[in-house]
């Protein structure tokens, strides 16, 4: 009774530590080939939940199946599965070649097989100059190639990594995610990446999971996550600068707040017809309009500069807006001063609106 | 076969002494002598001769003290009866004096071997000390007592002792034979009559043991060699020490008599203990062993090993019937007291071991400190009324 | 309260009776649980099999050869109304607690002068750590020797002129102690100090800076942020120190054999004395029995700290 | 300096230096502050340790002194001045000469007993001890704290208290006597240190790389040999100076444990140094004590930096 | 001869630790009440110059003047400097009011001044709750503050920061980045703070110092270094996703490359004069206009979409122009697969030219 075409299937996955609940009655579908982000803050229990599937770590309930087959028993090598550490986790004392084949060895896979599945991993990640050195003597980069690598000539169906980029400086961490990215292109694998950087996650996503407190929050594709979080949680997590919330009320398709009363036109509620209650609106920085956009913004404002951080390619903007800080994202070369009036417009179409109480979508 | 044999002689005389039985068992062809001496004396070889026993492993021969260090071994029925040696030997009229004998029997089973003879009662004084200060050598403790002020005031130390235990104890126990007399004495130590310790006689040792303690101050050593050896290089004017002593004074060529003195009973009450060592033989499982220990054993007491082996050890032999004439001055006192029969069986005979420890401890602590002469015989006096 | 895309994974549970089957407790971690044997054993059979045996003959009237004649609490009786037991009991806290303290002062102060980047540290630790390498009997004979009034310290100072100098702790029954002591830390002083010194380098650099930036000066940081900070490598040091410092036998025999008068006599001197000189195993496993209370009555809660603690947190 | 790249960002500094600036040095100090060597903290420093090293140093120099010069001048001499007259006797004595009973063949008997001791009993003491620190630190298992604390309470236990025990454990299980039985006690009595040593260290070995192992299909023992122990030569230092040092250093074990022909050096040093005549025999005992403490000395001497850098590891994390 | 109005100046200052060369003849004006940034990548000697300057470590030659005074052989407590460490060195047995007041009862502050000072710098940092707390209690942000906090009661002219935000995860990041900006504004104190993250260096600094191998290679505003980068390694560090390069030949206020031609109408020159010679062209990909925008721009083109990263706000879109990979920044909402063809447009006036030699700007 799994889905059909399932590579991972998680099903009332519970984990506790002594007394605290890790992971609670998780349920997770996988597709073949598909690539799944699991993010969320530090301690939400991503890890927990990657070293289960791997069998690393013995779950208190529930199963786990790979390829269909139950597995939730089976030695961590026995899953068909690969993993890929944010520490690399070489064997310092063997090389290259070492390390990539040392789970074949263990598997005692014939000696020529190896060389030639260590030969096409070693030309797939271009470290074939490399194959003779220890890890001490790679870069940060090249030491993750290595690690990636060891889990490629495993021939395993569901890669895993574990926040492989988090040690890599800014630089090398963006070209890395490119050629993970190009990988799966490739190789067409499942895989399942654990992180808490937001635009690995975006970027090379097919679809997130977005964890909290050791249960999922919102499972859907980048898009979905960036444009319609399910609750309030999601929207603050997924985004930076972070989505501006003000807090108000839900009015027959009107958000109210202090002096702010905006028609919600063009907003799709989640439920056909929704109550009057206390609400929250999300509007992201980026989703200001301002300079010639703002015409075609259908509401429109004016809000007053108070602090102004450029970075680079975009400024941000932090003004007030219905009594609460308010952040505006605008293009780098804008000219403001602390002071300056600043006219704004938005588009409800793409705010959020969530409940105040149960902080889900509305 | 081989016969492996623990005993803790290591020092030149008794090693060379050792060596006349391990020649005497060579000798015979058959078997031979492997040697495993265990030094720093019998608290330190004890425990690994009676581990090894009970282990499952032991030595087919082994030396303790005379006495009633091996009591339990006996009983437990971990050692080779030698019963039928003895008899056939006829032990039981050669022994001398028979309480040697006494202590190897239990049920009128014989179980060791008695080597030789040890006597206690021995003071040993430098004659050069005394004529360098215009002295006669004392021939009384009560002399030595005397003219110990001199002594003193000549820079030099009147008594010599060692900082072990069982020295300061045996010190102890040879000024109470000497001046309580015997009588007293065989009630202390023997019948655990603890009014007598409280009795005049006793409270007389005592005070003179307080008195020989000032005499002993200033003699920082530890081993008993050490402290004759401070009698012999003239430091101190004398010891008390048992009749082994006199081994080192003959290492260092001096004469009896001449060189030195020796004063039995410390020339008041001349009467020995008759201390000594005895041999055990472990049960082994196989016959031709037990049958090489029991000959071991009737080696041990025959004549010419027991001529041999007491000229080089400097002790008495066991046996009333052999001649000593290369005996020394102060062997031959010995001798004749011997054999006027002025003797008492050893401490380690009369007292267990447990006891004698706790003797040792009173008297290590009473030499070494300020102790009052009657808290030490009242501690004494509890200790022989709780003596087994 | 979590909201998973229901209709992804709300798929109810395969059917029961799933291709593998749970497998039993016992044999998981197999391999680990074999290789534990020799430890497990050691734990039960020596540890606590041997120690029960210990107290268990602790009431007995054993004598030589042990021997299960019951006889009560008669050894724990005469055990603390004999004198020499409780002279060792005093002489073992005195040096117990000397040798901890001066062991932990001195092995962090030269741990300390160790630490601040001088040259020739290699030297100067291997000098403090040499005596580690010999055994206390060793040791016990070299500093009886070196404190011997006729040879030693006192005699040389002596023969230089300062006729009156007093130096003769191992022949005074009120100080002998402290010449154990002296040698005792000669011996211990260099394993606490390299373990100090190994604490030492893993504090943080920048803590250093902020106090430097701060002007406080060093041994201010030392006594108020260094050394607190250090408090674990404090507890491994106290924990070797002191487990040593329970054993201290072989250092007394060989350098005062308990003398003089029986004024060092330490409670593994009177275990083993009442076990193999007076033959009384029964006095001897009470006198054990005794020091084994002591070790857990202070050890059980230190390592409830250590290692129950922090599993839990 | 014929790079053009280096040219270039010579040129680049000289640019930014006009715009930033450069205009060269002040009156007052530059570099470095100047320090004088004999500063007052320099001369506590030094001066403490040289103190120290003497306080360390002295019972060394003694021994060795002592054991270079004769008795004559031993009884008349000052035992902290260096030799009148170099003998080598003494070492020949205490190696080849002095007297147990009645072998006098000296200390030689007991060296190579003492190293036919130790190699096994180093090895298998240290092998036990790793593969449970081992399964300790990676493959806890129900109850594997409860042992491993009642092992840390063992090391507490006088090794007295169990000397009857163990004897009678040996005899029954028959290896009283043997140098197996020897090892066996070795190994127990190392066990609860260097368990514990093992356990810190290998806790600290990073648990991505024993994961990564597991899921390259790895067993216990294959993580154990292939990636643990090419990775901890610095507690295995640690460990081998301690049993070295240890076992090497073991008197009661040696001579209870064993038998006659296998006392180790240390049962014929108690000998020698406890045969007295006499006066003793001072440069005798040094030599034969210097003997005796050679193999740790030189061990000791060989690996300072090592040591610490090993208890670092396996101690101080603890 | 400092320059006037100068808080801390550096003169020629080097340092070597055995034979390494870390910091090469530096010099540096920081002006008072300067937020001045130092920027580079690892290892290249930002800490070291800023303990330098607390006098932590010891120049090889070279001064320091700090407010005029010549500091170079002070301790560092008498240069009235106050430090902020990246691990944040708290003392971690003492409470968050022993932290504070440590070292002013070490100077003999009196009672009543120590606890008005700490106070205020509590009430500056809002850790008023926390100051019975120990640093084990706090959280990482929350350290960070109280390790600023130490500074800040110190009443010192200058405030040396060595990466104190990288032990932070990014959001708590992003709300201490503004908390260091607001708190520079309030108390007008010189800061010098080291990053290697660019975000940061752009939004906090008045002036940011970009080091490279122990030199500074461009000191300037945000604005200037972003905008008018001195030399390739500048322009390239600056910025993410990285600016595209183009190899080709400056010819007569034209760049040529390959197939590509662009007049470089609207681009200053750094020299009136600059002959012709091998060129590098650096166009930021945020710089390429897209959609609606082409128009404003003054040279058009079209390329083929490679590769899609979505990130969420933006859209990264790899492409090939002139041969080499090229990067363009569009917005969240692009819609794009790879194969398209989009036309883009390029404005010179935003671009920066290099010499190919020496890489400085032409
Ligand atoms: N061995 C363990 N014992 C007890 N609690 C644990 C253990 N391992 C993890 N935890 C707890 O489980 C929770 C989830 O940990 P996990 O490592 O999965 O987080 P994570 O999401 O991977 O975080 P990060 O982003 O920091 O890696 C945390 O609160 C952690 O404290
Ligand atoms: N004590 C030292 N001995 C020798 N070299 C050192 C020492 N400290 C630093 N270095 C070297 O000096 C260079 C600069 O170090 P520094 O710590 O200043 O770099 P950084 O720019 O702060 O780097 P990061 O961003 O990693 O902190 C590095 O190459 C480093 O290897
Ligand atoms: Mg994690
Ligand atoms: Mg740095």
């Amino acid at each position: 009774m799994l889905a059909p075409n399932s590579s991972v299937s998680i099903r009332d996955l519970s984990l506790q530590f002594g007394a605290v609940q890790v992971l609670q009655n998780l349920n997770l579908d996988i597709g073949d080939g598909e690539f799944l982000v699991l993010l969320g803050s530090s301690g939400c229990g991503k890890s927990t939940l990657l070293n289960c599937i791997a069998g690393l770590l013995e779950p208190t309930d529930g199963q786990i199946h790979i390829k269909g087959r139950n597995v939730t028993w089976l030695e961590p090598s026995e899953r068909g599965i690969g993993m890929v550490f944010q520490s690399y986790a070489l064997y310092p004392q063997m090389t290259v070649r070492g390390n990539l084949s040392f789970g074949l060895k263990n598997a005692r896979v014939p000696k020529a097989d190896i060389d030639q599945r260590i030969a096409r991993a070693a030309k797939i990640l271009q470290i074939e100059p490399l194959l003779d050195r220890k890890p001490a003597q790679l870069s940060g980069g090249q030491r993750q190639r290595v690690a990636i690598g060891r889990a490629l000539v495993r021939d395993v169906d569901v890669f895993l990594f574990d926040e492989p980029l988090s040690n890599l400086d800014a630089k090398l961490r963006a070209d890395l995610r490119v050629e993970i990215k190009r990988l799966h292109h490739n190789l067409t694998n499942t895989m399942i990446y654990v992180t808490h950087d937001q635009v690995e996650a975006m970027t090379l996503a097919d679809r997130i999971a977005i964890m909290k407190g050791g249960q999922i929050m919102q499972l859907g594709s980048p898009d979905e996550i960036y444009n319609r979080p399910q609750n309030k949680y999601v929207a603050d997590f997924i985004g930076s600068p972070a989505m501006n919330f003000i807090e108000g009320h839900y009015e027959k398709g009107r958000f109210r707040a202090n002096d702010l009363d905006i028609a919600l036109d063009g907003y799709r509620l989640a439920a056909p017809q929704v109550a009057d209650r206390p609400a929250i609106l999300g509007i992201r920085p980026e989703h200001v309009a301002t300079g010639a956009m703002i015409n075609a913004a259908p509401i429109h404002g004016e809000v007053a500069v108070e602090l102004v951080e450029p970075m680079g390619a975009d400024t941000l903007v932090w003004a007030t807006l219905a009594g609460k800080p308010f952040r505006i994202r605008m293009d780098g070369q804008a000219r403001l001063a602390p002071g300056d009036r600043l006219p704004i417009g938005l588009d409800p179409a793409k705010a959020s609106l969530f409940d105040a109480k149960t902080e889900e979508r509305l | 076969v081989e016969l492996e044999v623990s005993h803790w002689w290591t020092s030149g005389g008794e090693a060379n002494a050792v060596s006349k039985f391990a020649e005497a068992l060579n000798a015979t062809g058959t078997h031979t002598w492997v040697d495993n001496a265990i030094a720093g004396g019998g608290d330190t070889a004890r425990p690994i001769m009676i581990s090894r026993i009970l282990g499952g492993d032991p030595m087919d021969a082994f030396q303790f003290n005379h006495g009633r260090q091996a009591e339990e071994l006996m009983e437990a029925g971990l050692l080779l009866d030698l019963t039928d040696v003895a008899e056939a030997e006829g032990w039981k009229d050669l022994v001398n004096p028979p309480s040697l004998l006494d202590a190897c029997t239990i049920e009128g089973r014989v179980y060791c071997a008695p080597v030789n003879i040890h006597s206690w009662q021995w003071m040993w004084l430098n004659n050069k000390v005394y004529t360098d200060l215009g002295l006669t050598v004392p021939t009384t403790w009560q002399e030595f007592v005397d003219t110990a002020d001199e002594v003193r005031a000549a820079g030099k130390i009147p008594l010599a002792l060692g900082g072990q235990p069982w020295q300061s104890s045996g010190a102890f126990q040879v000024m109470a034979i000497a001046l309580a007399g015997k009588e007293p004495w065989l009630a202390v130590y023997q019948d655990h009559d603890e009014s007598v310790v409280n009795g005049p006689e006793f409270t007389a040792v005592f005070e003179a043991a307080a008195q020989a303690r000032e005499l002993a101050r200033g003699s920082n050593v530890q081993e008993w060699q050490q402290a004759t050896n401070l009698v012999i290089t003239g430091e101190a004017a004398g010891q008390i020490m048992g009749d082994w002593a006199q081994g080192d004074f003959a290492m260092a060529n001096m004469v009896a008599g001449q060189d030195y003195t020796c004063l039995p009973g410390l020339g008041v009450n001349e009467i020995i203990s008759t201390g000594g060592d005895a041999f055990y033989f472990p049960k082994q499982d196989d016959p031709e062993v037990e049958a090489a220990q029991k000959e071991l054993a009737s080696l041990l007491v025959s004549p010419d090993v027991q001529v041999s082996f007491n000229l080089a050890k400097g002790s008495l032999p066991v046996r009333g019937d052999v001649d000593l004439a290369d005996a020394n001055d102060c062997m031959k006192k010995g001798l004749e007291i011997l054999a006027a029969g002025n003797t008492v069986p050893d401490t380690n005979m009369l007292v267990t071991p447990d006891t004698s420890q706790q003797i040792n401890d009173l008297m290590t602590e009473f030499w070494a400190t300020d102790m009052s002469a009657t808290d030490a015989q009242a501690r004494f006096a509890e200790i022989i009324a709780n003596a087994e | 309260m979590a909201v998973t895309d229901q209709a992804q994974t709300a798929v109810p549970r395969p059917a029961t009776g799933a291709p593998a089957r749970r497998p039993l407790r016992v044999f998981r971690n197999l391999a680990s649980k074999i290789a534990a044997i020799p430890m497990v054993l050691t734990a039960l059979v020596i540890f606590v099999g041997c120690t029960l045996w210990t107290v268990v003959y602790s009431f007995t009237r054993s004598g030589m050869l042990p021997r299960l004649q019951f006889v009560g609490l008669d050894q724990y009786e005469r055990l603390w109304s004999t004198p020499k037991w409780l002279v060792s009991i005093q002489n073992l806290a005195i040096y117990g607690i000397c040798a901890m303290v001066l062991t932990l002062v001195l092995g962090f102060l030269l741990a300390a002068l160790l630490d601040r980047k001088i040259r020739g540290e290699d030297v100067f630790r291997t000098i403090i750590l040499y005596p580690f390498a010999l055994s206390f009997i060793v040791t016990g004979l070299v500093w009886q020797w070196l404190l011997n009034p006729d040879y030693g310290i006192q005699n040389v100072v002596r023969s230089l002129g300062w006729e009156s100098f007093e130096f003769n702790p191992l022949y005074n029954p009120d100080l002998v102690i402290f010449g154990l002591l002296i040698a005792g830390i000669w011996h211990g002083t260099g394993l606490s100090m390299c373990i100090m010194l190994a604490g030492l380098r893993g504090i943080d650099e920048d803590i250093w800076k902020a106090s430097r930036v701060e002007g406080i000066p060093t041994w201010k940081t030392y006594l108020f942020v260094i050394i607190p900070m250090m408090r674990p490598v404090f507890v491994t040091c106290l924990v070797l120190i002191a487990s040593g410092i329970i054993k201290l036998y072989d250092l007394v025999v060989a350098q005062t054999g308990g003398g003089p008068g029986g004024s060092s006599e330490v409670p593994a001197k009177y275990v083993m004395d009442s076990m193999f000189g007076a033959q009384n195993l029964g006095q001897g496993f009470a006198a054990s029995s005794m020091m084994l209370l002591s070790v857990i009555i202070i050890l059980i809660p230190w390592a409830y700290l250590e290692y129950g603690g922090k599993k839990r947190v | 300096m014929s790079n053009p790249a280096d040219l270039a960002s010579i040129a680049a500094i000289d640019a930014v230096k006009t715009r930033t600036g450069g205009v060269g040095l002040l009156e007052g100090p530059r570099g470095a502050r100047p320090r004088r060597a004999f500063s007052r903290s320099n001369i506590f420093i030094y001066g403490t340790l040289i103190l120290v090293s003497v306080y360390y140093l002295l019972p060394l120099w003694v021994m060795v002194m002592t054991s270079l010069k004769g008795m004559p001048e031993i009884r008349t001499g000052n035992i902290f001045a260096p030799p009148m007259e170099i003998t080598f006797e003494p070492w020949v004595k205490a190696w080849a000469e002095a007297c147990t009973g009645i072998n006098c063949d000296g200390l030689s008997r007991g060296f190579w007993n003492s190293v036919f001791i130790l190699v096994p009993s180093v090895l298998i003491s240290i092998a036990v001890a790793s593969v449970n620190g081992y399964a300790l630190a990676n493959w806890k298992f129900k109850g594997s704290e409860v042992f491993f604390t009642i092992l840390i309470l063992g090391a507490f236990i006088p090794y007295q208290v169990m000397i009857y025990p163990i004897a009678i454990l040996l005899g029954k299980i028959g290896l009283f006597g043997s140098l197996w039985g020897l090892v066996l006690v070795h190994t127990i009595f190392g066990m609860p240190i260097l368990t514990l040593l093992f356990r810190n260290y290998f806790t600290s070995v990073p648990q991505e790389l024993f994961k990564a192992a597991r899921v390259d299909g790895a067993g216990f023992w294959g993580i154990f040999f292939r990636i643990m122990l090419p990775m901890s030569l610095p507690i295995f230092v640690v460990a081998v100076i301690l049993q070295v040092t240890g076992i090497w250093n073991d008197f009661l074990f040696g001579v209870i444990y064993s038998n006659n022909e296998r006392y180790p050096m240390t049962v014929q040093l108690n000998n020698i140094v406890n045969s007295v005549q006499g006066v003793k025999e001072y440069n005798v005992n040094m030599a034969a004590t210097l003997l005796t403490g050679l193999v740790p000395l030189v061990i000791y001497f060989a690996s300072g930096k090592l040591f610490v850098r090993g208890i670092a590891a396996g101690a101080v994390k603890g």
